[in-house]
């Protein structure tokens, strides 16, 4: 176990060092000049030169990347044009926004998850709950209904069934208000009427993805010969689908989901830009759109962060469910 | 068509081990003219077409048959597992007095486990993974009696796996099916299957994933436990020498119908069947002329969805053209033969089968 | 004394055998197996083999599973490359041969496998499948390739006519025979059958056993013959080999094995064996227990933990396999058995299952 | 078919006897399973009518100058005249008359018919290329690493997981422009094909994961198949083991998942284009409308509508016609 989770993580870690390269030399590629960006009209070249050279743009790549790096870990000192001291984990002072990274995110992290994580309940809850009835009333028109529902889900684009709902909700019954955010702690309610169509229509396309497998998985069970033991243990239909199907049938739905949420929540990008609400996703379109170097690399390390950590608790949740399962 | 309304018995003296049973005799399972038919979308499969049997407790019933002969769904037509909206099952299953054909669900569920239990031919894949054996042991127990608490229940199931062989049985209750070796999985299988010492154990290919050293063990437990729990097992398997070794009476089935069915003695040493004949004479032996060919069954076991017109036999029987047109056209009734309990569905007279056996048959195969 | 020098203490006493098609010495197969935080260990699934075969002799290598038989199988046609040890094949050492060197022996040496649907490619026509080893080997049979596959569906008892079936097509014993009609394509002198019949209904079996008897008869084939069943095996083979946890425990001729086995092992599988023609329960020796993993095999003789017999030496010493009465019969046994079955000295010893399951 | 808990067996029973007797009586001529899973198919009443709408589809995107023709009305007409004084189109649901059919775009007054027509061109297109392209590179990949195992398996991965790692929609959107800008230069007019070619390059390197698992998989499953051994004993080289046996295996799931990967191309054509990188506004695509289209939502709906439900009946039908082909080529597959 601790062995499996040391080797694990250094895999992880290798992953992240690897993402964090690529990302650097692809943006540093990128063409446009964040200096220029910093000053629009104004600027004389002397002026441009002084900046660039101030935030470190005329170092060598690889010293540029291992300054960025040990701002992360360490800490590191900026020019005072950014701020001055910038706290670990550092992730360098944003030209565009003129703020430090770090606290960008901490603004939008918040955002994102408000969003991934509700959704994410509902679409298990629903996807999940709708596959299993379907495949132990396979054949019925409550099957039927629900496979419509899943291969419609799953044709449909979020930003279409989130303009129909803003349509109708927001525009035309006017029961909604315009999507926002607000934080949980100051307000709940306002916080879920702001969100709730991005948590609708998220799940609503999540779930008929869950809902199609964990039918599948479920069918799959249900042939298995445990299933025929647990029946002629004489155990009641209910035990035998909630205790001895569910559980199997669950396991690579849990997988599965596990890594969705970890994509999810490193920006949900077309949710956010649908409703309009300024998560991860968003500030790293806006990011990508102005040049914005730091936080470009900021929000593509936290999604490959999520991604990796998810990867792996995926695993070790996959050896808490099947105890056949051994971490080496 | 012939049924057999009394219990087919085998000689006395037979066996003397179930004694009372021969002075009761009134079979424990009696099952009568048992069909059950699958739709698929290639048409009507009857799998299993008006096989009638009864079990006594503590006698041994050996179903007997190749791939697609219908044992399997016989055994599970008997718990009541096939699913109500694709098999069509008709016919009587009497378990101890009671009709379970047409009975409600809900009461075929009390007497799962209960009453009638069952082992399958995989342990490893008929064990939950997830769950302890132990905990799946004390599930079985706790479903027929609601009112056992936690402790009674594994303490039942841990007096079990010691009852069936398996050494330190508490600390054994806390392991998964895959933390046991394949006899041990079969022990704990069957642990579960009496674990509420039920009348009726159904074991189906119970050794066939096991190596020959093991298969002994399970057998002899098998008889040990039957002697023991006195209970009625129907033994299903395609292997002759587990039939010869373990039952008192043995059905020999065909494409989804009874050929023959007699006790032991009649069906191994007497049989009448062209089938019977036919396997007994495949079966490569420990005795006899090592370098004599086998004398096997010509063609391939049929297709339920298909099955040949008439005897379904016919295409395979080497005796087939004896009867004219007969054979192909007409089902033979399983009818008595001369001796008591003995039936066989053949179109050949019985004299006939009678000398044919002996001129043909006896000299080759297992009994040479 | 080993027995491949009762194999040479036997030719030397009559000239008129042939030379050993196949000779095996010491071979062994070892797999790396990754176990908890130890780290590695090794598995000894076929730990120092050896045997002869003769052109035209059939031996039947017999255990239970782990026993290393189709390892063995595995390696003798080079699916699996030998840990140490050698393979000779008329008079050529192929242990660790490349394709290339192979490639003049492939049409010697072919296998049968076990699993009729999963040794058939489903999305090839019949005739292709029969043809694959003439086709991969760029053989092109006197005649045409597709007569040569019409006379092989002849040979093994199909209608030439379904050269252009497919694999689903065909019932269990038909595709058994497609694939030993494959593994002649290319006339071969030796085959490996690795449970051919296991797999088939029990009036199937006798016909593919049948019509591996007619082929070894008329076209002089050599056979390794790999079976868990007692039974089937004396059917076919001339000689047997009793396998137990990657050992040869006994090997000798059909008559040794089955009417005067030596060993102990031997002698419980014969028991085992339920026998159709006697009814009730079968023979008096039972062991207890499974076999125990070939991951951490007993110390000495590896059959001690299931043994009756077994003393303090069978735990400290392997014993070696052994002729006995100078005879082409050897067993590795500290104390063997005389006699035939049932005239065992001691009884059977309750052995503790904990004790083997380890 | 699909078998119940305990029928499995009971059928499996069944089955397994099967073609016994029947080959005597068939022609000689044996169904190869590609055949079998044709008749199959031709049987599915789903697959059929979800074939045909791919069909049509098909037809329009091929002949769309052909259409554009008929029709009379160009992608990039303006019809400036049928705008009111804030570039809204006049008359009912967005402009629909007997020339418009779909009525006009706000603001630029252009022809949304024939704007969905080209945009099912473009994205059909660039769909079928990327799945064509991250296929043959999942293929490959996923064979090798399955097959030879061994470090290159292991590298493989370390990419596959790599490649899953990089969040797919702003890398797009970053590298877009940049590719961009590399090739033309601050201000040049882009041509629409060179932000084609750029969206493929940009699937194909983040598309082919998938693909590789599955292939890593199924060779990995059928590599230890004894049929692969028997090739092996008979001494086949490495090309006769990956062409002639383990791929024709493989092709059925390839082929599922290449149908169903054509629909996420075209979604994530319009995602990208959606957010803003992808095509310019010039080459019509169904991204481009939605995205503009969101401005209207309160004042234009049917400018969402239309483009919304075409991309919808699109993506349907593929999912439809992929699902039943899975069905097609595994008839055991639950369903």
């Amino acid at each position: 176990m601790a062995r499996f989770l040391i080797k694990r993580l250094f895999s992880a870690t290798l992953t992240l060092f690897a993402v964090s390269v690529l990302t650097f030399l692809m943006f540093f590629a990128l063409p446009r000049d964040p200096v220029t960006g910093m000053c629009p009209k104004n600027c004389n070249p002397e002026r441009l030169e002084r900046v660039r050279d101030e935030l470190g743009l005329n170092d060598p790549l690889v010293a540029q990347y291992a300054g960025y790096m040990k701002g992360i870990v360490t800490g590191r000192d900026l020019g005072s044009a950014q701020g001055g001291h910038c706290d670990a984990p550092c992730l360098g002072w944003s030209y565009v926004t003129n703020e430090a990274v770090s606290d960008t995110i901490a603004r939008v992290l918040p955002v994102t998850l408000s969003i991934v994580i509700p959704a994410a309940v509902l679409w298990l809850l629903l996807g999940v709950g709708l596959g299993m009835i379907s495949a132990l009333r396979r054949g019925t028109w409550l099957d039927r209904l629900a496979i419509g529902f899943s291969l419609t889900g799953a044709s449909l684009q979020l930003y279409f069934v989130g303009a129909v709902l803003l349509i109708v909700f927001v525009y035309n019954l006017r029961l909604l208000p315009v999507p926002s955010y607000t934080s949980i702690f100051d307000n709940p309610v306002k916080w879920a009427s702001g969100l709730v169509l991005a948590w609708v229509s998220l799940a609503f396309l999540f779930s008929a993805i869950y809902a199609r497998l964990s039918r599948a998985q479920m069918l799959e069970t249900l042939s298995e010969d445990f299933v025929r033991t647990a029946r002629a243990k004489g155990l009641a239909k209910p035990k035998v689908y909630g205790r001895h199907a569910l559980r199997a049938a669950i396991t690579p739905v849990v997988t599965i989901a596990g890594l969705d949420v970890g994509g999810a929540l490193g920006g949900t990008v077309i949710t956010e830009t649908t409703f309009g609400i300024q998560g991860l996703g968003r500030t790293a379109v806006d990011a990508v759109r102005s040049g914005d170097l730091p936080t470009i690399m900021a929000t593509v390390l936290i999604a490959a962060v999520f991604v990796v950590l998810a990867n792996v608790l995926v695993d070790l949740l996959y050896a808490a469910i099947d105890p056949r399962v051994r971490l080496r | 068509m012939d049924r057999p309304e009394s219990a087919p018995s085998g000689q006395p003296g037979d066996r003397p081990s179930v004694p009372e049973q021969r002075a009761n005799g009134d079979p424990y399972l009696r099952v009568r003219d048992l069909r059950v038919r699958f739709d698929t979308t290639d048409g009507v499969v009857r799998a299993v077409d008006g096989v009638s049997f009864a079990v006594e407790r503590g006698r041994t019933l050996g179903i007997v048959g190749e791939s697609g002969s219908g044992k399997s769904v016989t055994s599970l037509a008997v718990l009541g597992l096939h699913d109500a909206r694709r098999a069509t099952i008709t016919g009587e299953i009497f378990l101890g007095g009671r009709q379970l054909v047409g009975l409600p669900e809900e009461e075929v569920r009390q007497l799962r486990g209960r009453d009638m239990a069952m082992i399958f031919q995989d342990p490893l894949s008929a064990l939950h993974p997830y769950y302890t054996v132990g905990k799946q042991i004390a599930e079985a127990y706790r479903v027929h009696h609601p009112r056992a608490g936690k402790r009674e229940a594994r303490q039942r199931a841990v007096d079990m796996l010691g009852r069936v062989g398996i050494p330190q049985p508490a600390r054994r209750f806390d392991q998964h099916p895959h933390e046991f070796s394949g006899g041990m999985r079969q022990r704990a299988m069957i642990a579960m299957a009496l674990v509420n010492d039920p009348d009726l154990l159904i074991a189906d290919e119970p050794t066939t994933a096991l190596d020959v050293t093991v298969q002994a063990q399970i057998l002899d437990l098998l008889a040990d436990l039957q002697a023991e729990f006195h209970s009625a097992i129907i033994m299903i398997t395609h292997d002759l020498g587990v039939v010869s070794q373990v039952a008192d009476d043995v059905l020999v089935m065909y494409g989804g119908r009874a050929v023959e069915h007699g006790s032991v003695e009649q069906v191994l040493r007497r049989p009448q069947h062209p089938y019977t004949w036919g396997l007994l004479s495949s079966v490569p032996s420990l005795h006899g002329d090592a370098d004599a060919d086998l004398v096997p069954i010509r063609g391939n076991p049929p297709s339920l969805i298909n099955l040949p017109s008439g005897c379904a036999f016919h295409p395979r029987c080497r005796y087939a053209d004896r009867n004219g047109d007969r054979s192909r056209t007409e089902v033979p009734a399983l009818s008595p033969t001369g001796e008591a309990g003995h039936l066989v569905a053949c179109h050949l007279a019985a004299e006939e089968r009678v000398r044919l056996y002996r001129e043909e048959i006896a000299h080759v195969g297992v009994a040479r | 004394m080993s027995a491949s020098q009762v194999d040479e203490a036997r030719e030397a006493g009559s000239t008129a055998e042939a030379e050993p098609l196949l000779r095996v010495r010491g071979l062994s197969k070892h797999f790396p197996v990754r176990s908890g935080l130890r780290g590695r260990h090794l598995v000894r699934a076929v730990d120092g083999l050896d045997f002869d075969v003769r052109p035209g002799q059939t031996l039947g290598l017999v255990g239970e599973s782990g026993c290393g038989k189709t390892t063995t199988g595995r390696m003798l046609v080079r699916l699996l490359e030998p840990t140490s040890g050698s393979i000779e094949f008329d008079g050529r050492d192929i242990t660790h041969a490349g394709r290339r060197e192979l490639r003049p022996l492939r049409q010697d040496l072919q296998i049968i496998f076990q699993d009729p649907y999963a040794s058939l490619n489903p999305r090839h026509t019949v005739g292709r499948i029969i043809a694959m080893p003439l086709q991969v080997n760029g053989i092109k049979p006197p005649g045409g390739v597709k007569a040569r596959v019409r006379e092989l569906l002849e040979t093994v008892g199909l209608n030439p006519e379904h050269y252009n079936r497919y694999p689903h097509e065909f019932s269990g014993g038909q595709r058994q025979r497609i694939g030993i009609a494959r593994a002649l394509a290319l006339r071969p002198k030796l085959v490996v059958a690795d449970e051919p019949v296991s797999a088939l209904d029990v009036s199937i079996q006798a016909q593919v056993i049948n019509l591996l008897r007619d082929l070894q008869r008329d076209l002089g084939l050599a056979f390794v013959f790999i079976a868990h069943d007692l039974a089937v095996v004396r059917h076919f083979c001339q000689r047997v080999a009793v396998m137990y946890l990657g050992k040869v425990v006994e090997i000798g001729d059909r008559a040794d094995i089955y009417e005067r086995p030596q060993h102990p092992y031997t002698r419980a599988l014969l028991s085992a064996i339920p026998d159709v023609t006697k009814l009730g329960p079968a023979g008096r020796i039972r062991l207890a227990g499974d076999v125990p993993t070939p991951l951490d095999p007993p110390s000495g003789c590896r059959f001690r933990t299931r043994c009756w017999k077994a003393r303090d030496i069978c735990a400290t010493e392997e014993p070696a396999l052994v002729p006995r009465d100078g005879g082409r019969q050897a067993t590795a046994c500290h104390f063997p058995e005389s006699g035939p079955v049932g005239a065992e000295t001691g009884g059977p010893v309750d052995v503790t299952v904990e004790e083997v399951s380890k | 078919m699909s078998l119940s808990p305990v029928e499995g067996v009971a059928l499996a029973e069944i089955e397994s006897g099967g073609d016994a007797g029947a080959p005597e009586r068939r022609d000689v001529l044996g169904r190869s399973p590609g055949q079998l899973a044709w008749r199959r198919l031709r049987a599915d009443r789903t697959a059929m009518v979800s074939g045909v709408m791919l069909i049509v589809f098909l037809v329009l995107a091929l002949a769309a100058p052909l259409i554009e023709m008929a029709y009379g009305i160009g992608p990039r007409e303006q019809f400036q005249n049928l705008l009111d004084g804030f570039g809204m189109p006049l008359g009912y649901a967005g402009g629909v008359t007997g020339e418009h059919w779909f009525g006009l775009e706000p603001g630029l007054g252009r022809d949304i018919f024939i704007r969905l027509i080209y945009g099912l061109r473009t994205s059909l297109f660039i769909a079928f290329a990327a799945a064509v392209i991250t296929a043959t590179i999942g293929v490959v990949l996923g064979t090798l690493a399955g097959y030879l195992g061994g470090w290159l398996d292991a590298v493989i991965n370390w990419i596959t997981d790599l490649t899953l790692a990089m969040p797919f929609l702003v890398i797009a959107l970053a590298l877009t422009p940049t590719l961009v800008l590399r090739f033309y230069g601050e201000r040049e007019q882009v041509s629409s094909a060179f932000g084609v070619g750029v969206l493929i390059g940009v699937f194909a390197i983040f598309g082919w994961t998938s693909t590789a698992r599955l292939v890593r998989g199924q060779v990995i499953a059928l590599r230890e198949r004894e049929f692969v051994e028997a090739a092996r004993a008979s001494g086949a080289g490495l090309g006769h083991m990956l062409f002639r046996q383990l791929l024709p295996n493989i092709w059925a799931p390839i082929l599922v998942s290449f149908s169903l990967a054509v629909p996420q191309f075209i979604t994530s054509e319009a995602a990208l284009s959606f957010i803003g990188v992808g095509l310019s506004d010039e080459t019509p695509s169904f991204g481009r409308m939605i995205y503009r289209s969101l401005d209207y939502l309160q004042t234009d709906p049917a400018y969402v509508f239309f483009p919304g439900i075409t991309i919808f009946a699109l993506v349907f039908a593929f999912n439809l016609f992929g699902d039943a082909l899975r069905d097609a080529l595994d008839p055991k597959s639950s369903r």
